[in-house]
């Protein structure tokens, strides 16, 4: 059986008037159903940084990424406020198709469309009203670069996107993500079916995607979130325990819960 | 209902005759009707005639609703409860005359009206009480309701009942049926005979033509094409052909069916017959 | 807009841009209404046509009620079926549709499962590569067909085999088991392959034989659609018309045994329904046998529902 | 070995029924393709039947069978097509989508003959259509739906949940998503679901009977506009299919060589079948290929 | 790209007559169709240790360990011996389920049957022939005890197994295996879908299992195979490139390949 953490004594930094914010959330709250999947989360996202959101199993990390994009719609009920460019874009009047465009998500498990490589990326450009050849190939290129797989696909960008190994196909959903030229991309374990190469591919990309996105990872790897984040949320049950510098949590947990997670012997 | 028995020798088509007749119901009187209206519309280019089958029942509903131009029908359209017969035209286009079949293993070629009766009465059970091999016989009826079944039981059955045994609703099926199956009998049209069946003759009256002409042979029925009210050009010049030479001398003939000209016997939808 | 004690860098210019931005339709929204637009007017044409089939054979059906003043006690009851003279007992109908039915489907699903063992876990290439489009095939061939190979094959087969006529229950029964095999087997096939494959690695991994991981792995958790599977083919049975009617012999009297003719509710709908005067009791009779099809039917339905629903339950949580 | 045996003997008896149900399949082409394919000649499958005998040429009942099953095809396809997106993208879990299955389901069990005729009561008398080839091609539509639309449901939630996600989470609307993106993964599903039915309205005669009609008035194969009369496209003209002829001539035909010519007609309807089945198989191979790219 | 390894310099142990095998394979090479997906392998497998097999993905691992218990008959062809008890059990006439009763294997993802808990453990039992109510019983609770599950689920042994969590689905299918008491115990990434938490509970139960049992474990985690494993195998390419006590392949490995693998600067 888990062991009791109590939920009043959470460690949550606030970034007070010094830190830019791409998004930022206020009393967030999940229910699918009756079940009460996220309590009160205050978390807000530095502008072009990682942050990283751990936590065990069921703690309501994809639960509350999801929410962040409007994905959980017609799912779960989300309460409390998103703000995104000072809109609460958690209202129902918001236009989700535009919300998602500047909010990218990528997935656990690697979901190309079952279309060549070139038309992954180019399928939802033209969607939105992108017709331009010569744009629509300079976009290709550019996201491909940017999520590091231009030089392993250049030669076959017609060849079917199924056909690429897992963690190419994972920076593949990045590259077309990262076309939309969103803000804000949320990662949802994205390394958890990659093997340790791929994972190492994938991280660097994301470091060197900071500099343009906010980036938020859910992440299982506590390497992972060590390695590749500014700072770090602690999820427990639905409640989010801790939100400090990656260094600080790892260094200095605030809270025992989280040190119990970090030195491995919690639950 | 009125016969109509003026006979023009051709089609005259001095103005090219224009409009859309539909026939419906009957399938006995299907196949002529078509092969009619196809010599028709050949004459008559404008004209657009479909035949279509549907049984007795639906022409004459359809032709009473006013859905089409003309009811084809097997029986009276008086006999047929839920009918006006009075508000509706009975043109008579052929005559069709039908006998008992059995298999030929059987061994019958002749039986007393009575007999018959016995036999679709139930009473009568094995071929050898009729003087024939000892094989259970098997009834095959139409269904109720069909024009020949209601013409067989009028002339044989007289009002009883008939025993409740298979049906079948079509001559197709029935002369399938009594050709394969051992001690089958039921009834068709003449035109439905083959070698696989073997046609009774009734109290030594054979069933023929000739004998159906003069009203020797019982079982046989008129094939009705019904209208209702005044019908259009069309339709008049086709029901007009149908009563011609053309058709009553050749194609009614090649085709199986009796022509309404060589009759020398009228029947009434009760039944009387009376001498032409 | 709320105040916050968050310190957000706003100028209002830009946040009422993003304010407009992100309330606006655009391209997606408008696709959007346009879809849900064209998808509920076709599920609305589909809902129409099947009420207005409904309600017209309802109102045809119900005709013998209310105004011929038939009891529908005695409709059900009565075995005497001669509407000319009145008389309008429809159970000997009743009777040959459900007998014909449950054997058509008693001999056909193991037919059909042993078949569809075959397609997915003994040779699913062989299974993929011929047996499918056969079986398919076979669906194709028009009911009129199968009746007329039942009449020429079936039902002097039958006489010799087991005397009398030939016309009957039982002939039915396998010109019908033929007709539904494909549909039971298809349907089958589907929800064997629906299996996850880790159960079936699952089990083996423990050393169970292929029977064993067949029968009670892989069969147990297709049971529902298996159910499903054979419930569908015994409405396919249950309407079937014309090939039925050429070879049970279309007597409407109470089968007595599986070997003298009989008739179902189908082959007298078919038989007699040219031969009778719309609005009258014969007619209406008839549409009340159809309203007693349509009535299995949405029973059947009901059946399969219920069985899904359970099957749910037993795999779910 | 116990088990080991029962394993053996188990699969023993599974090819013993494959056997006989392998054995039944072939008997039944072989009854019907033997039977038929002698008197199959090419003047029988272009030449027109004499309207009496209902001896002579299937030419024109071939070309109705294959029209009507277009018209149909045409009708069904984006209807069915809709009303699947509807249950697999739009419906909710609840008891009015469990209503609107129940009546799906119900419509794809009624028997053909009242489907014939309801179309015959409502096309053609009601709204004076008359026999044609419009009223058979919406009567056949009427069962063919709810089979179309089952398959295509199935075949579009068998798409894994995380290509929809791909295409919601980059902002494509949830009909683009389902157009663009799961339609083409569906494909070959929906293409096998459309041989199926397209096999069944292919052999159906009790439903056209009443609706499309049993004769077959000789076209003019050189008119090709739809609005003449003549002409074989003309939706309003009485069309008697394959199936239908073989009906009518099992039941009337007054011709002496009957069973012969439905014996052919039935030969020539398993191999057009066939046909197409191989063909919109080949078909939907080729389109799953080039939609997706793979290979 | 790939960089290019050479496959004639490998490293791999023999245990030359000093330690009692459980299994072993000889020249061992698998082919799907035309796809030589393994090459050569000989490998000894310790009794009561627990041997890790690692390498990137596609190199061969999972294709190896099905072949040990014939998982890949009618799927692969597999040349070459497999000696478990002194009996090649790569030969046609062997019986199969009877060495998948000896030879227990546990998959990447979860699999228990949609049945309770309690089913899940008898079914293959009641399959073998056992009978009795009480052996059942008894088995079904040393076997879940033996998978560190019992405490969790011993009041709830009739629920559906398909409730449990991903962490403990999987040691319910270890559970299940171990039921069976086999010799050897396989597992395929058994972790790879579960969360640390879940994961540490699993690696704790391996490791008390090898008192009674000798497993072989795939992974991608070196992390893991560096904690559980006594010695440890590296797949590239479908070749056994190296075979080595694992603290020898984690400290000092002896190729270039393993070396660069283990550093993390492969490929
Ligand atoms: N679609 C859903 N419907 C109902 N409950 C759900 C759904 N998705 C998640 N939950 C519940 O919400 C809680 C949080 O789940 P969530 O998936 O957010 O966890 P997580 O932290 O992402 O876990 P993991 O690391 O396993 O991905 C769990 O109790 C889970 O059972
Ligand atoms: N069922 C199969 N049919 C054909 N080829 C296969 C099959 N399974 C695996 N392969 C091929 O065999 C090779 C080795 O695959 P294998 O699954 O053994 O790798 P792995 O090391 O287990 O990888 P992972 O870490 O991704 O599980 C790969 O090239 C793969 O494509
Ligand atoms: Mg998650
Ligand atoms: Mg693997």
């Amino acid at each position: 059986m888990l062991k009791q953490y109590s939920f009043e004594k959470t460690a949550v930094q606030t970034f007070a008037g010094n830190v830019s914010l791409a998004m930022r959330t206020e009393n967030l709250q999940v229910f699918y159903g009756a079940n009460h999947a996220m309590h009160d989360a205050d978390l807000g996202f530095p502008k072009n940084q990682i942050t990283a959101l751990i936590g065990a199993s069921g703690s309501g990390k994809s639960t509350y990424l999801r929410s962040l994009n409007r994905m959980n719609d017609g799912i779960a009920t989300v309460t409390g406020k998103i703000w995104y460019h000072d809109v609460d874009i958690n209202e129902p009047n918001v236009n989700i198709y535009e919300i998602r465009r500047h909010i990218g998500m990528v997935f656990q498990r690697p979901n190309p469309f079952a279309k060549s490589i070139r038309e992954n990326i180019v399928y939802a450009l033209k969607a939105n009203g992108i017709k331009g050849k010569a744009e629509l190939e300079e976009r290709v290129e550019t996201s491909l670069k940017g999520a590091a797989l231009w030089d392993e696909v250049k030669d076959s960008l017609d060849k079917s996107a199924l056909a690429l190994s897992g963690g190419q196909q994972q920076r593949l959903c990045i590259a077309r993500s990262i076309a939309m030229e969103p803000d804000v991309l949320l990662l949802d374990e994205p390394c958890s079916a990659l093997d340790p190469i791929s994972t190492v591919k994938v991280e660097e990309t994301l470091l060197q995607l900071q500099k343009k996105y906010s980036i938020i990872i859910v992440t299982h790897n506590m390497q992972q979130a060590a390695r590749v984040s500014s700072q770090c949320a602690f999820f427990h049950l639905g409640h989010v325990m801790e939100y400090t510098p990656t260094a600080t949590m790892f260094s200095n947990p605030q809270i025992p819960a989280t040190q119990d997670y970090i030195s491995g012997s919690f639950g | 209902g009125k016969a109509t028995s003026s006979s023009s020798s051709k089609g005259s088509s001095s103005e090219a005759l224009s409009g859309k007749v539909t026939a419906v119901g009957s399938t006995a009187l299907q196949p002529l009707a078509a092969k009619a209206g196809a010599n028709f519309t050949a004459k008559n280019s404008k004209v657009t005639l479909t035949v279509q089958g549907g049984g007795s029942g639906t022409g004459l509903s359809q032709v009473q609703a006013g859905a089409v131009s003309i009811g084809d029908s097997d029986i009276f359209a008086e006999e047929k409860d839920g009918i006006k017969a009075d508000k509706l035209t009975d043109h008579k286009v052929a005559v069709v005359g039908m006998a008992p079949v059995v298999n030929k293993d059987a061994g019958i070629k002749n039986l007393k009206m009575a007999q018959l009766k016995q036999i679709f009465t139930g009473k009568i059970t094995n071929w050898k009480e009729v003087g024939g091999k000892d094989q259970k016989i098997v009834i095959i009826n139409r269904a109720q309701g069909s024009g020949t079944r209601a013409t067989f039981e009028n002339a044989v059955l007289k009002g009883t009942d008939a025993v409740k045994s298979q049906e079948q609703d079509s001559n197709g099926a029935v002369q399938k049926i009594v050709g394969s199956t051992p001690g089958a009998v039921s009834y068709l049209a003449f035109s439905y005979f083959t070698n696989k069946l073997q046609a009774v003759s009734i109290d030594g009256v054979t069933p023929t033509d000739n004998n159906v002409e003069t009203n020797k042979w019982k079982i046989w029925s008129y094939e009705h094409m019904y209208t209702k009210g005044t019908p259009d050009k069309a339709t008049t010049a086709f029901l007009k052909y149908m009563d011609s030479k053309d058709v009553q001398d050749s194609l009614v003939k090649d085709m199986g069916y009796i022509s309404i000209h060589d009759m020398k016997v009228a029947k009434d939808a009760k039944g009387t017959v009376t001498q032409n | 807009m709320e105040q916050t004690n968050f310190q957000l860098k706003k100028q209002d210019a830009q946040s009422h841009e993003w304010d407009v931005r992100l309330h606006r339709a655009t391209r997606a929204t408008r696709e959007d209404w346009l879809g849900r637009g064209i998808s509920y007017l076709c599920i609305g044409v589909i809902i129409l046509v099947v009420a207005s089939m409904l309600w017209f054979i309802t109102s045809k059906g119900i005709a013998t009620f209310t105004q011929n003043h038939v009891s529908l006690w005695k409709f059900l009851s009565g075995t005497n079926w001669a509407p000319d003279q009145g008389n309008i007992g429809a159970l000997p109908m009743i009777v040959g549709s459900f007998a014909v039915t449950f054997a058509a489907a008693i001999v056909a699903t193991p037919f059909a499962v042993g078949t569809a063992i075959f397609m997915t876990e003994i040779s699913p290439n062989k299974g993929r590569k011929v047996l499918q489009p056969v079986i398919e095939l076979l669906v194709g061939i028009p009911s009129v067909v199968y009746g007329f190979i039942g009449l020429a094959v079936v039902v002097p087969f039958m006489r010799h085999l087991v005397g009398g006529s030939g016309f009957g229950i039982i002939s039915a029964t396998f010109v019908l088991f033929v007709m539904v095999l494909p549909t039971i087997t298809t349907m089958t096939v589907d929800s064997l392959r629906a299996v996850p494959r880790h159960y079936k690695e699952a089990s083996l991994a423990l050393g169970a034989t292929r029977w064993q991981t067949v029968s009670r792995v892989i069969l147990r958790s297709a049971t529902p659609g298996i159910l499903t599977a054979v419930i569908f083919g015994m409405a396919r049975a249950f309407g079937e018309a014309l090939a039925v009617q050429m070879v049970i012999g279309n007597a409407a009297i109470m089968p007595k045994n599986l070997i003298s003719p009989a008739s179902t509710l189908t082959s007298q709908l078919t038989t007699g329904i040219g031969d009778t005067i719309d609005g009258t009791l014969p007619n209406n009779a008839l549409w009340s046998l159809a309203l007693i099809l349509l009535l299995m039917s949405l029973f059947f339905n009901a059946l399969v529902r219920f069985i899904a629903k359970r099957g749910q339950l037993k795999n779910g949580r | 070995m116990g088990a080991k045996r029962t394993d053996f003997i188990a699969t023993v008896i599974i090819n013993l029924i494959v056997a006989a149900v392998v054995g039944i399949l072939i008997f039944l082409l072989a009854y019907i393709l033997i039977a038929g394919l002698p008197h199959v000649s090419w003047s029988f499958l272009t030449g027109t039947t004499d309207a009496f005998s209902g001896a002579g040429g299937i030419g024109v009942q071939l070309f109705n069978s294959f029209y009507l099953l277009v018209l149909t095809m045409l009708i069904s396809i984006p209807i069915s097509l809709g009303a699947g997106i509807y249950l697999a993208e739009y419906a909710k879990d609840n008891w009015r989508t469990s209503l609107i299955r129940s009546a799906i389901e119900v419509l794809s069990s009624l028997p053909s003959v009242v489907v014939g005729l309801f179309g015959f009561l409502l096309f053609v008398v009601k709204f004076k259509i008359g026999f044609s080839v419009i009223s058979g091609a919406i009567a056949l539509t009427f069962f063919n739906l709810p089979l179309l639309t089952r398959n295509i449901e199935e075949s579009l939630s068998a798409v894994p949940r995380n290509q929809r996600e791909a295409g919601l989470s980059l902002g494509l609307s949830k009909w683009k998503t389902e157009i663009g993106i799961i339609l083409p993964v569906a494909l070959p599903g929906i293409v096998t679901g459309i041989v199926l039915s397209a096999g069944r309205v292919f052999g159906e005669a009790a439903a056209l009977i009443y609706t499309a009609g049993q004769s077959a008035p000789v076209t003019n194969f050189a008119d090709w506009n739809p609005m003449d009369a003549a002409s074989p496209l003309n939706p309003f003209r009485p069309a008697e299919t394959l199936a239908v002829h073989i009906w009518k001539v099992n039941t009337e035909g007054l011709a002496s060589n009957a069973s012969q010519l439905s014996a052919a007609a039935s030969a020539v309807l398993i191999i057009a079948v066939l046909l197409f089945n191989l063909g919109a198989r080949v078909l939907g191979n080729f389109l799953y290929r080039r939609v997706t790219a793979s290979k």
